[in-house]
């Protein structure tokens, strides 16, 4: 008996084991391996970039810093002013799903959000250009007219509407689905049993929200908030046909003279760039590289901050 | 501060389910009232609709009266929110917000109303309610740290410190010491037994000991079978449901001495 | 697809098989499909495709060997001539030949506004932001009949780079020399609205107020578009017109003789020439290295530079067709590429 | 509380203060139409043309929300005031991302309608196709195949990935690997191609290099950290307790993750699935660089040039031929089969998520 | 089929927390071992060192030795798996997999292990195991619903119906009643009655009066303090723990009688 358990007990090999976690292994190694060749990829093609001769670069610019410099401006606040208008609505669609609309109900909105994690961002450009500029354009020029005073909103008032202010707006619509999903699928998670406690309190549901729903959620908004800021941050297409572009740093909302964002430049000026030009943009999508990183360490610490207070256990 | 419940012929549901059929009970301020019973008879269904915590649920939904001195708590404009102010409850699982340090989640339920709370009043109410709910020593050192790194029996006077914070009236227990070891549990009943002078409090448990140890009475709840309403068999002091039951039922279940 | 069936049997006899792939100029795509169309219904065994990645990127494509043509809104740099060609027999080089004229429009949208004349200081200066409202005393001298409104002007530029913009930007230099002191180049130079691509440009100016800008004209579609100044007199831009000025252009100076690069004449002062156009070249090998893709090459051109081609071109894509004489000079280069 | 002696039933003291039922509804009435008012005395002084229905409802939807706070705070208190305004401006916020998805919906079946019906557009490529007609069946080919490999790509990689973090990682490996998908989400799609593009033109040694692997390829590169991201958060969300019974009846590691991990998680990952197809398939600028641009039909996902729906939109938008409409209809209508696909790919995958989700009793 | 456990000198650890130290202990076939102790002192922990369950959770580890029937659980090239379909396990609160119908419950140590079996195989055996845990005449009309839709106690013998159906030598439960009513209580005792002439059990309890009833023997372990290790204080045979302990601590801590 004693030898036979001991034979037992004893390990065969468990090849299902082994081949499944070295899959998953090589899985998780292989997206690194994949973002370091990107990284590879751009870092050798910018190289050229840095020591650029000056004649290089079009417009006043003389060298890559104060080439990229606007862009990486432009691409960051267009990206935080669509996160800022994104985020609080995508909230409150998620809550709206998970916690207010009948149950029944609720199932269908989501599709419906969903619908709009459908549609393709050269539809959003088709749309922004001749939809949204249009319609928003009498508004931008009356806010102009009226808060002129306040720098973001400073004249002149583009005539057409596409301005960084329309795109951050297109942006917005365009991460909304993605960060609502998220949002809804962690809502819905929250604990019946720290809702129930703070019901039992004596709160009311929008005090409930705040006391358990939205702190159990912040680890995942933030998470849900990073993929939207990375689609934002990336956009190419919508952006570059909405946008009306220029060269500098610019912090007015309303014009037709508009930071750039580094997407949007590279799809502009990389089918007539040649020669070092190519270099430039490359080096430009580095920079964007760089930016990202740079948010998300931000993201993660804010996150790990908070662990010990997270919802887990 | 304490209130006298009376309950008029109610009948709980869960959409068209009839979980509960037909209790009447008057429940006297500044008492221990327990209510027993077997699994699935609709006792923690009843006791939530002593502070409208059934409604919670989506579909749910009651007929007839609980009246709370007087005041219909399923009357035409009644605020539920005020109710649960008044009738406060803790639940079988000790369910502290993971997110709130010891401290916050003790005064959670106060900030609702008053905001602006100068520190040493915040305090002064922290300490209150942890030494009402016998918690003060163990934690007076670690205020400020998350509430979910308690043991278990810790986590659930906490939360009574936290129902207590907000000076109900009336306090709900669905099975507070059911994930309790015994010394915790020990802890519970003794609270129960100084808070009954000010509180009215109904406990529902599992534990026959429990139920002769801390109330004055006892309420017996049955079912007849699965998909059946579960129903009030009898209700009498607690000395007398455990010694001298009058219904044949209620010897039967006692009489078992599990738990 | 139900479009692409065996061929019937009566389908004219061809005797080319292959694949032909080209790249370049975005505005070249609608007449490049034309032909496309045409030269596979004839040679039914042949598939081209054409992508529409810029004149840059297809000369950079054509260059290092990816594509057998590039289609482009300039001619090749002298860099580019210096350098090697990989599709090309090793040595020698490749040349441009031009395949349509395409005029470009000043199209604008002003409220009552339905006719504008203008001269290129006054073009240049708008479009430079000198000029800033739609009553400024230049554009009012212009247009006497009008009622112009005291609006700001919004001028539309291309916000990508573009052959449209290198065009326009060389007319206003040339004809405008003393206010546009910038050089021809693809990005446009000076601040203002930006939108991308053609179809951007007629957009904004569709879509906003007081809108000036410039688009290949047939991509104008309903816009207003404006008349220019040559010599006294206010030129709509007309497929004659812009044939003409290109037949009155020299080639470009110190080019191999087969290179058919044009010399546009922007200062012309003949009134029946508009001189703000743009030719559109297709860039070849004067000799493939792999010889079967030559000759689908030459065929594929020959059929875009004959009076065929040329037609098609001008219905599905309304630009501007090749005068005789510049046919019959694409045909003569063609008959020596190999 | 002053009314604990007062016992009679018909001063409850527990209904202190209440707004009578429905009065949000008639109050949101009522601002819509003060609002309404507002816009169409502007429209009728002459200083705008045209009634503002947006304006109206956006204007009206403020007005409630002040309404209701100042009335319910009056009568309710502030607390219940806050509730009410925040259950407004949570309505308000689903509202309002109506609005953009109608507006473009309806956009993209108005201007799509008139070539989506026409009968070649899902029998024919646009080979030898001049101004009108035609249809995409290249494009819907060329899409399905190349999203498709992609899926294929990533799904799995992202799946492993993500099981890797959430069942087998510790330590620096995984901390690095969760980083830096967060750090993948900001590539932008143009450099992707680049990158794709860059890799294959050296890998063959073929500096035009088009094909639609490549495309998937550098569609993977864009959709990898979405499906990672998504699977995680869902396989976070699987209590451990349901692990460790597994483990407990003596399952090896792999087996409870595919067979009770996995399953209990479907639907949120098959949601997240979605989310990243949907995020690539609309894709234009990676794949206008590597996969290329063609009129005829390509079944080889390995050579030649492939079309692709979004290519297709954009190109049709952005170079119109002399019969500018026709080019234009045809966007609309290929966008409008792009967003019916995606519909029909997420209603496939809601159902196939129902199928296999945990059965809860009752 | 049940087997000889033997502890030699375990220390557990949790990182480099001590969480029991000390452990010897020796459990003979065929009987049941009730663990009590106040919370916190380890008996979790420990009773999860018995079948490698403990290593589940990152950063844990064992020193010392288990031995089942002499082969040391611990040993080099020991596979966890094997030894966990050897000693099977019962946790505090019921776990059906929510994917899968009673029926695939039951089976899943073997469906999910991939054994292929035919129908009838699978049926008797359903039966077998379901009857082994009193379930079958609960539940035999409705095998193929979801195991989510029983009651408490009803998922709880389910979840011992899945463990004794992959016939282990060992089963192992850590407080498998505490969530249920007395009815459940009783027929989980009453199965643990019958169920130790085949296995060898180990239950770890916070009651008292339930360890009485169904150990042979009694371990009581202690805990001096909070981040101080748990320890085994007495082990002895369930009446001498009760009514004449050794030890001073065992005596207080069960003549508190709570639970
Ligand atoms: N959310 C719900 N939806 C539908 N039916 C429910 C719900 N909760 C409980 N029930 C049903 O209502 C009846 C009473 O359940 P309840 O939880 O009140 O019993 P209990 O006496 O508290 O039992 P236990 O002692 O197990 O806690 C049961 O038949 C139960 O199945
Ligand atoms: N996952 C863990 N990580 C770190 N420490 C742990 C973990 N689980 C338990 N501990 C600690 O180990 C010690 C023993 O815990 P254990 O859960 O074994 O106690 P117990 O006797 O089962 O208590 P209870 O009766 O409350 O279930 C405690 O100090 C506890 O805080
Ligand atoms: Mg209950
Ligand atoms: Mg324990």
């Amino acid at each position: 008996m004693t030898t036979v358990a001991a034979t037992t007990i004893k390990a065969r090999q468990r090849p299902g084991d082994r081949i499944f976690s070295s899959a998953t292994l090589i899985a998780g190694s292989l997206i690194l391996a994949v973002l370091a060749a990107v990284a590879i990829f751009l870092l050798v093609e910018s190289l050229p970039a840095f020591v650029a001769d000056p004649a290089e670069f079009s417009g006043d610019t003389t060298n890559f810093w104060s080439y990229v410099g606007p862009l990486i401006f432009g691409t960051i606040y267009a990206a935080i002013l669509a996160l800022i208008m994104a985020v609080p609505v995508a909230i409150g669609i998620a809550l709206f799903i998970s916690h207010f609309a009948p149950r029944r109900l609720a199932q269908g909105l989501g599709y419906l959000i969903d619908l709009l994690a459908a549609v393709p961002s050269v539809v959003f450009g088709l749309w922004g250009i001749g939809v949204l500029a249009p319609l928003v354009q009498p508004f931008y020029t009356n806010l102009v007219d009226w808060f002129g005073w306040f720098a973001p909103f400073a004249g002149p008032v583009s005539g057409t509407g596409r301005t960084i202010f329309t795109v951050a707006i297109v942006l917005a619509v365009m991460i909304l689905p993605i960060i609502t999903a998220i949002c809804r699928e962690i809502f819905l998670q929250t604990p019946l049993l720290h809702e129930e406690a703070a019901l039992a309190l004596g709160a009311t549901r929008w005090e409930m929200i705040r006391m358990a729903v939205l702190p159990f959620g912040l680890p995942g908004i933030i998470s849900a908030s990073m993929l939207g800021l990375g689609r934002a941050l990336g956009e190419t297409m919508a952006v570059a046909m909405v946008l009306s572009p220029s060269r500098e740093v610019i912090f007015q909302l309303l014009t037709s003279q508009n930071s750039n964002t580094i997407a949007s430049n590279i799809a502009l000026n990389f089918p007539e760039a040649n020669g070092v030009g190519v270099n430039i943009l490359l080096a430009t999508g580095l920079m964007l590289f760089v930016v990202t990183l740079i948010v998300n360490m931000l993201a993660r610490a804010i996150i790990n901050s908070r662990k010990a207070f997270s919802g887990a256990n | 501060m304490s209130k006298r419940i009376e309950v008029n012929d109610l009948n709980v549901y869960y959409s068209n389910f009839l979980a509960v059929e037909g209790v009447s009970i008057v429940i006297e301020p500044r008492t221990v009232t327990a209510f027993i019973g077997p699994s699935g008879c609709g006792k923690s269904t009843f006791i939530r609709t002593l502070n409208r915590m059934h409604e919670v649920i989506p579909g749910a939904r009651v007929e007839g009266e609980v009246l709370i001195d007087g005041n219909n708590l399923y009357g035409p404009g009644v605020d539920p929110v005020l109710v649960r102010r008044q009738v406060g409850m803790v639940f079988q699982r000790p369910n502290p917000f993971p997110t709130m340090s010891i401290q916050d989640n003790v005064l959670a339920g106060l900030k609702l109303n008053n905001r602006r709370m100068s520190k040493t009043d915040a305090d002064d109410l922290t300490e209150k309610a942890l030494r009402g709910a016998n918690l003060w020593n163990e934690v007076k050192d670690r205020l400020a740290r998350p509430g979910s790194g308690l043991s278990g029996g810790q986590q659930q006077r906490l939360c009574i410190a936290r129902a207590i914070a907000v000076e109900p009236d009336v306090i709900l227990m669905d099975e507070p010491c059911s994930a309790l070891d015994p010394i915790s549990t020990l802890a519970i009943e003794d609270l129960i037994e100084e808070m009954k002078s000010e509180y009215t409090i109904v406990i529902v448990t599992h534990n026959m000991q429990q139920a002769s140890r801390v109330s004055d009475r006892t309420a017996f709840f049955n079912i007849a079978g699965t998909g059946k309403p579960g129903k009030l068999i009898e209700y009498d002091d607690t000395t007398t449901i455990f010694s001298n039951p009058s219904v044949q039922a209620t010897e039967d279940y006692v009489s078992g001495r599990f738990g | 697809a139900a479009n692409e069936a065996a061929p019937a049997d009566d389908a004219p006899a061809s005797t080319l098989t292959g694949t032909l792939n080209g790249a370049g100029a975005s505005s070249m795509d609608a007449a490049q499909q034309a032909w496309i169309a045409g030269f596979q219904t004839a040679n039914t065994g042949v598939t081209i495709n054409y992508e529409p990645s810029g004149s840059g990127g297809g000369r950079k494509a054509f260059i290092e060997g990816g594509t057998d043509f590039a289609g482009s809104d300039s001619y090749m740099s002298t860099e580019e001539l210096a350098g090697e060609f990989a599709s090309c027999v090793p040595g020698t080089k490749a040349v441009d030949l031009p395949v349509y004229i395409s005029p470009i429009a000043v199209i604008f949208n002003v409220d009552g506004v339905d006719e504008l004349n203008i001269d290129a200081d006054t073009l240049a200066k708008i479009f430079s932001g000198a000029i800033t409202t739609w009553d400024d005393a230049a554009i009012v001298a212009l247009n006497p009949d009008a009622t112009l409104p005291s609006a700001t002007i919004n001028a539309v530029h291309r916000s990508d780079d573009s052959g449209t913009t290198k065009n326009f930007t060389d007319y206003l230099g040339q004809a405008a020399e003393t206010v546009w002191t910038e050089k021809a180049s693809d990005t446009f130079p000076f601040p203002g609205e930006g939108a991308k691509g053609t179809s951007g440009v007629v957009d904004a100016v569709t879509n906003g107020t007081n809108m000036i800008g410039y688009a290949d004209a047939s991509q104008a579609g309903d816009l207003s578009t404006a008349k220019l100044q040559v010599g006294e007199d206010f030129v709509a831009y007309t497929p004659e017109a812009a044939a003409e000025v290109v037949a009155g252009s020299p080639l470009v100076a110190d080019r191999a003789a087969d290179d058919l690069a044009l010399d546009l004449n922007r200062k012309t002062t003949n009134p029946a020439e508009y001189p703000l156009v743009l030719v559109s070249y297709a860039i070849v090998c004067n000799e493939y290295a792999d010889a079967a893709q030559g000759e689908l090459v030459k065929a594929y051109i020959e059929y875009i530079a004959s009076a065929a081609g040329q037609t098609v071109a001008k219905d599905a894509a309304g630009v501007a067709p090749l005068t005789a004489e510049l046919e019959a000079n694409v045909a003569a280069v063609l008959a020596t590429v190999k | 509380m002053t009314s604990v002696l007062d016992a009679t039933p018909l001063t409850n003291s527990l209904t202190a203060g209440k707004l009578p039922r429905r009065s949000s509804l008639w109050i949101l009435l009522a601002s819509w139409a003060v609002s309404a008012a507002f816009f169409a005395m502007l429209f009728l002084s002459g200083n705008v043309d045209g009634f503002n229905i947006v304006g109206t409802v956006v204007f009206g939807t403020v007005l409630y929300c002040v309404a209701i706070y100042v009335l319910s705070r009056l009568v309710e208190g502030s607390r219940k005031a806050k509730d009410r305004l925040m259950t407004a401006l949570v309505t308000a916020a689903f509202v309002i991302a109506l609005l953009p998805l109608v507006s473009i919906v309806y956009t993209t079946v108005v201007n799509g309608l008139p070539a989506f019906l026409t009968p070649t557009f899902f029998t024919s490529s646009q080979r030898n196709v001049v101004g009108a007609g035609g249809g995409v069946l290249h494009a819907i080919i060329g899409t399905l195949m190349v999203t498709g490999m992609a899926t294929l790509i990533s799904v799995p990689i992202g799946l492993l990935a993500s099981i890797y973090l959430v069942e087998y990682g510790r330590g620096r490996l995984a901390r690095a690997i969760t980083f830096f998908v967060d750090v993948m989400t900001g590539i932008p799609s143009i450099v992707a191609g680049l990158f794709a593009f860059a890799l294959f033109a050296l890998l063959f040694d073929d500096p035009g290099i088009r094909f639609g692997f490549g495309g998937s390829i550098a569609l993977s590169v864009l959709m990898i950290p979405v499906v990672v991201r998504s699977s995680e958060e869902m396989l976070k969300l699987v209590p451990n307790e349901l692990r460790e019974a597994a483990f407990a009846l003596g399952v090896p590691k792999w087996l409870t993750i595919l067979k009770v991990v996995l399953p209990t998680s479907i639907a949120g990952i098959v949601t997240g699935v979605m989310l990243s197809i949907a995020r690539v398939i609309g894709e234009t600028a990676p794949l206008l660089i590597i996969a290329g641009f063609t009129s005829s039909m390509n079944y080889d996902l390995f050579g030649e040039r492939m079309m692709t729906l979004p290519v297709f939109v954009y190109t049709q938008y952005a170079n119109q031929g002399a019969d500018s409409q026709a080019f234009i209809d045809r966007a609309w209508a290929g966008a409008l089969t792009l967003i019916v696909i995606v519909m029909v790919l997420n209603g496939l995958a809601r159902l196939i998520a129902h199928w296999f989700s945990p059965k809860l009793g009752r």
